[in-house]
């Protein structure tokens, strides 16, 4: 796995990732020029000004232009960044791809495990209620609901198809989680009482994970999901292989998440 | 103490027209505004969030409460008259006055005590829903002001107010400050007044 | 501030009044009340009435007619830092996700 | 003076510990806020252990903690959070604010404006001594059963709702530290307008005078929403409300038994409506004191005064709506979020200004490198890094990757360590003669200042690389995550650098006790400054100034043409 993260950012594999990524490589070239430029003039500043015998400071400033022309120019980038960049990408990454194009997902974090809920063929999200939650039912699907018959559930791993956008609409059973697919420059908040959609498109496919990305409790730290982005046909042989009513296997006390291995 | 070499105790800054006291009460009570306008904001965020609010007037006692605002504003009267007494010289009016709005804030506290006495025996607490949540936390947080106010008064009433001997201008300050605590405190039922009960 | 007796007794006169205006508002905020306006029209009549009667005591029982500057400026810096947190949340969380 | 007598008489425990001179409240807020700071400091230096050597036990130490916190030597995660979040609380609101605010503040703003005092001395006794019970309560909640708060110094809700008893502890003793805080604002606010000494116009008061000015209207007007946001906490603590649980929680299995209704993002506003401008109140009095400090020591007048002061007015104001960036990934629309960005960006520009003032006051000027001095231009680059990094931060787009990682952690320690703490350093060394009549050690000074240097930039400059390749703060083991595993490394070299960095602080505290008896003593002027507070004697008597101080001139008349020296004080009528 290690081949997909290093020291920079992780791999990029997701299709609006590039956008961003450029976004983050601007402004750190811009950074690293404005501060190596103004720290060079801070050395040479303190090294000709340093006080020495027959040296005196002089009372009247020199009058600058340039950091009237810097402050102008700051400015002038920030505004460059905000319109060119952040706003558009923004808009790309928030707005949901059309309903029919995209397969959606359910995620219900809780501490310390991701809740993968599939609609099933019929692409229906089965009625879910907090009274039928136990070991055996994380989620709490009502499957006498017969929107509910076709549904697959899974616990920490997220299986999508390659080159067609995913919706993941969020949601918390207990406290805050952050929902972070590292390649697919995905992050979002998990609110409880909400239900926050966000989406992707994978470029490529590989075996990724889920990471946590905010303190949700002792757990926090291996509230690790695997993200398996998979060929189509592949990715349906693995929803054919649960699609009978496989409930989740394991346990979801707090205590002890349960990994099914990959 | 040090006090005596500190300038504009009793009498107002040449500029800024104000005594240190003042201004510092008005600062306080510029954050207190913000601690109340805090809970306000938390009141409309979850009321605009709710799926459904019940109306204050029709679990709340309307009565009771309208009773209460005639009894805060006249104590709020009686606190300006206190004022206006000593600006009169007239420390026996003082006196009494003072002690009318300690009175006055007493009973305020008794009917409020009634009113959650009666919600308590009808198993209403601040855990039942949101609005009682944030009914309970905003008049309580205002009936402490008010018990603040009391203990304040009263102070200035028995023994703070033997520096009215020596001391009468700053004596007079220290009864404006804690006037406009007081009537801040009024300011504060003004509002929560419509927005818990009748609302 | 000079505080001639003959000043104090015109106060005390505007404290009488300011007191009845203010039992009068209540009076009519809570009978408003009981006509069961619509939820918009009961908050705006409300606030109006609210804001009226602590404008009376915000500047009458505490002077704030006749205050000076620097007590103005505190207080501006105040109100507008109050209405940012009465009303950013409020925007901000318009658009929530309700589940 | 008759005055100064008087205070001769007073028993001990009124001079010293329940004290009303300013002086003295400054010193005790100093003393505490620097305890506080190695405290938080060595919480930190625990956690380094766990996060560079894993599930590995702790050698010797390890042994002393009970079983509550360590077993067998190896660290709990319960442990780790509870160090997480004390150290991210101490470090604010018991080590930086107190020392900059209360022990700077108090101790020299009264000296540089040329008051005798406090406007309200019994009201700044009395906001130390709640600031004291605070400190005991965040103290003492490390002993209760299971440990102190654990939920990250944001008290994040539900989480923090539902923690172990700590949480309450913590909400206590915030509301202490938040009263303490208010208090001492009224008094500086009343302090600065109202006990100017005659002659000293807004427009020539210091800079640090002014960078406390503004850090006390922050504080009045942004604490009070944390302590509502506090008192609600707690109500649904102790109370059982629901006012930041929404309906349907299921924790560990089990329907919350609640009302519901609440939002958890109601927290979040009212936190951040407070926490955004207390990094302000961080970073404004460090300004304060490098502006001293840069035009000390070049001899030259501040490049810009006026323009600078418009700014850090700008700053302050800003502060106020620009909270919600710190929100950008819960979900808000976007207007909403382009309106924060905007603002963002926009309080980005007065930083600019402050920082390139300073950097352009260097210019033509006859630069002494004294130890405070090194501090001072150390704070230049660093919170310049600070600044800059939090540029990526401050957009949405790039926020979404680096979001709650090291690289938030790097781009504010900037910020705090290297630049607001390291001007607090400068600053100790540049008032200790005044304070005690005796100057610190330069070799050591230096020796602190270079080791400092090298480390905290070793400590907190790989924590970038860290952000970019995705490692989420707060995690007890981060070797759980592939995405995390690569930079271990540098989780190790970042360790041995923060332990190095606590190895480099004893010269310093070497020199601040030691000079109290070994230090060169010093007349009242030794660094030949302008500003009032070096007119008086050295230390301040009860009541600072053997004469009532006149003021001609601005605060930085340095090598003024025709003068005969270098420095032209602020209270001298004639040349000199």
């Amino acid at each position: 796995m290690t081949k997909y993260y290093g020291w920079g950012l992780p791999y990029n594999a997701s299709a609006y990732g590039a956008e961003i990524d450029r976004l983050i490589y601007v402004l750190h070239v811009f950074m690293i020029l404005l501060f190596v430029g103004w720290f060079a003039f801070l050395l040479f500043t303190l090294f000709k000004f340093r006080s020495r015998p027959g040296h005196k400071a002089e009372y009247k400033h020199n009058h600058f232009k340039a950091p009237t022309y810097l402050e102008v120019g700051v400015a002038l980038f920030e505004a460059v960044l905000l319109l060119g960049f952040s706003f558009p990408i923004a808009r790309h990454v928030r707005a949901l791809p059309p309903k029919g194009e995209a397969m959606e997902v359910r995620i219900v974090a809780e501490q310390f495990a991701w809740n993968v809920h599939y609609p099933g063929p019929d692409g229906v999200f089965g009625k879910t209620d907090i009274k039928l939650i136990g070991p055996a039912n994380p989620l709490g699907l009502d499957r006498s609901d017969p929107a509910a018959k076709d549904d697959i559930t899974a616990i920490n791993q997220l299986h999508v198809p390659v080159n067609k956008p995913v919706i993941v609409r969020l949601s918390s059973k207990d406290v805050i989680h952050s929902f972070f697919l590292p390649v697919m420059r995905v992050k979002q908040d998990v609110i409880p009482g909400q239900n926050i959609p966000v989406w992707f498109q994978a470029k490529a496919s590989g075996n990724f994970e889920i990471a946590c990305a905010q303190l949700c409790g002792l757990g926090h730290y291996r509230m690790r999901g695997f993200f398996i982005v998979d060929e189509p046909d592949k990715f349906s042989a693995w929803l054919a292989k649960f699609a009978p009513k496989v409930a989740a296997p394991a346990p979801a006390t707090a205590a002890a998440p349960v990994v099914p291995a990959v | 103490m040090s006090d005596n070499l500190i300038r504009y105790i009793s009498k107002p800054h040449p500029v800024t027209g104000v005594t240190n006291a003042k201004l510092g009460i008005w600062c306080f009570l510029a954050s207190e505004v913000m601690l109340f306008g805090a809970l306000f904001s938390a009141y409309i965020l979850l009321r605009t969030g709710a799926s459904s609010w019940p109306r204050g007037s029709e679990i709340l006692n309307v009565p009771l409460a309208t009773l209460n605002t005639i009894i805060l504003i006249t104590s709020s009267v009686t606190m300006v008259m206190a004022w206006a007494s000593l600006a009169m010289k007239e420390f026996s009016k003082y006196k009494r006055y003072m002690g009318a709005t300690i009175l006055l804030a007493l009973a305020f506290l008794v009917v409020k005590s009634f009113e959650y006495g009666h919600k308590f025996e009808h198993h209403h607490f601040p855990a039942t829903d949101t609005f009682y949540a944030i009914y309970f936390t905003l008049t309580g947080l205002h009936g402490l002001h008010v018990l603040g106010g009391v203990v304040v008064n009263t102070y200035f009433l028995f023994p703070g107010s033997r520096m009215w001997e020596h001391e009468p201008e700053q004596f007079m300050g220290r009864i404006e400050c804690a006037g406009l605590y007081w009537h801040f405190v009024d300011l504060v039922w003004i509002f929560l007044f419509p927005v818990l009960y009748l609302l | 501030m000079e505080h001639s007796t003959e000043e104090i007794k015109k106060h005390v006169k505007v404290y009488i009044a300011v007191f009845a205006a203010l039992a009068f508002l209540t009076v009519v905020t809570v009978t408003i009340s009981y006509l069961h306006l619509p939820v918009f029209q009961a908050v705006l009549v409300a606030l109006v009435i609210a804001t009226i009667k602590g404008s009376l005591v915000a500047c009458f029982f505490m002077h704030l007619i006749s205050e000076k500057q620097i007590i103005f400026s505190v207080l501006l810096l105040t109100v507008v830092f109050f209405t940012a947190l009465l009303l950013l949340p409020v925007f901000t969380s318009g658009h929530l996700h309700v589940a | 003076m008759s005055e100064q007598h008087h205070s001769h008489d007073l028993p001990f425990w009124r001079k010293y510990i329940f004290s009303v001179d300013h002086k003295v409240i400054g010193i005790q807020y100093g003393i505490s806020g620097l305890l506080f700071l190695l405290f938080g400091f060595c919480l930190m230096m625990l956690m380094r252990w766990q996060l560079a050597y894993p599930g590995q036990p702790l050698p010797v130490l390890g042994n002393l903690f009970s079983e509550k916190f360590m077993v067998g030597g190896i660290m709990l995660p319960e442990f780790y959070n509870q160090l997480g979040a004390m150290h991210g609380t101490i470090m604010v609101f018991l080590g930086v604010v107190p020392l900059a605010v209360g022990g700077f503040g108090n101790y020299f703003v009264p000296l540089q404006i040329g008051a005798p005092d406090m406007a309200f001395p019994k009201l700044n006794m009395t906001s130390y001594w709640v600031y004291f019970m605070g400190g005991v309560t965040m103290i003492a909640s490390f002993f209760v059963p299971q440990g102190t708060a654990q939920s990250g110094w944001t008290s994040y809700p539900p989480l923090a709702d539902i923690a172990t008893v700590g949480q309450t502890m913590w909400l206590i003793g915030m509301v202490f530290l938040i009263t303490s805080s208010l208090l001492g604002s009224v008094n500086f606010i009343v302090t600065i307008v109202q006990l100017r000494a005659d002659g000293l116009s807004f427009f020539r008061l210091p800079f640090f005078v002014w960078a406390q000015f503004v850090t006390s209207f922050l504080l009045l007007l942004a604490f009070p929403p944390l302590e509502a946001a506090g008192v609600l906490q707690l109500m649904d603590r102790v109370a059982g409300t629901s006012f930041f649980l929404p309906s349907g929680l299921v924790v560990a299995g089990k329907p919350l038994t609640v009302s519901g209704g609440g939002n958890p993002l109601l927290w979040q506003h009212l936190f951040w409506f407070l926490a955004h401008p207390e990094v302000y109140v961080l970073i404004l009095p460090a300004m304060g004191i490098v502006a001293e400090i840069v035009a000390c020591n070049t001899r030259k007048p501040i490049y810009g005064y006026k323009s600078m002061v418009y700014s850090i007015v700008f700053l302050g104001f800003m502060s106020f709506i620009v909270w919600a960036h710190h929100m950008f990934l819960t979900g808000m629309g976007s207007k909403m979020s382009a309106f924060f960005q905007i603002t963002t960006m926009i309080i980005s520009i007065p930083s600019v200004i402050i920082l390139t003032a300073l950097a352009l006051s260097l210019w033509g000027g006859s630069i002494r490198f004294t130890t405070p001095m090194l501090f001072a231009t150390a704070f230049l680059p660093m919170f310049g890094i600070g600044g800059l990094t939090g540029l990526p931060l401050g957009l949405t787009a790039s926020d979404i990757p680096l979001h709650d990682t090291y690289y938030v952690i790097g781009h504010f320690h900037y910020v705090v360590a290297p630049g607001t703490i390291f001007a607090l350093f400068a600053g100790i060394y540049h008032w200790y003669p005044k304070v005690t009549g005796r100057k610190m050690s330069e070799i050591l000074g230096k020796i602190h200042f270079f080791f400092s240097l090298i480390f905290i930039n070793g400590v907190f400059m790989p924590m970038f690389i860290m952000g970019l390749a995705g490692v989420s703060r707060r995690l007890y083991d981060p070797m759980q995550y592939a995405h995390a595993q690569p930079t271990q490394p540098l989780n190790v070299f970042i360790s041995i650098c923060a332990w190095s960095l606590g190895l480099a602080q004893i010269p310093f505290i070497l020199n601040f006790f030691g000079s109290l008896i070994w230090g060169k003593k010093v007349d009242r002027n030794p660094w030949e400054s302008t500003t009032l507070e070096w007119s008086a004697p050295s230390p301040p008597p009860h009541g600072n100034f053997d004469h009532v101080p006149q003021v001609y001139r601005g605060p930085y008349e340095y090598s003024v043409p025709g003068q005969k020296h270098d420095f032209w004080p602020q209270d001298m009528a004639q040349e000199n």
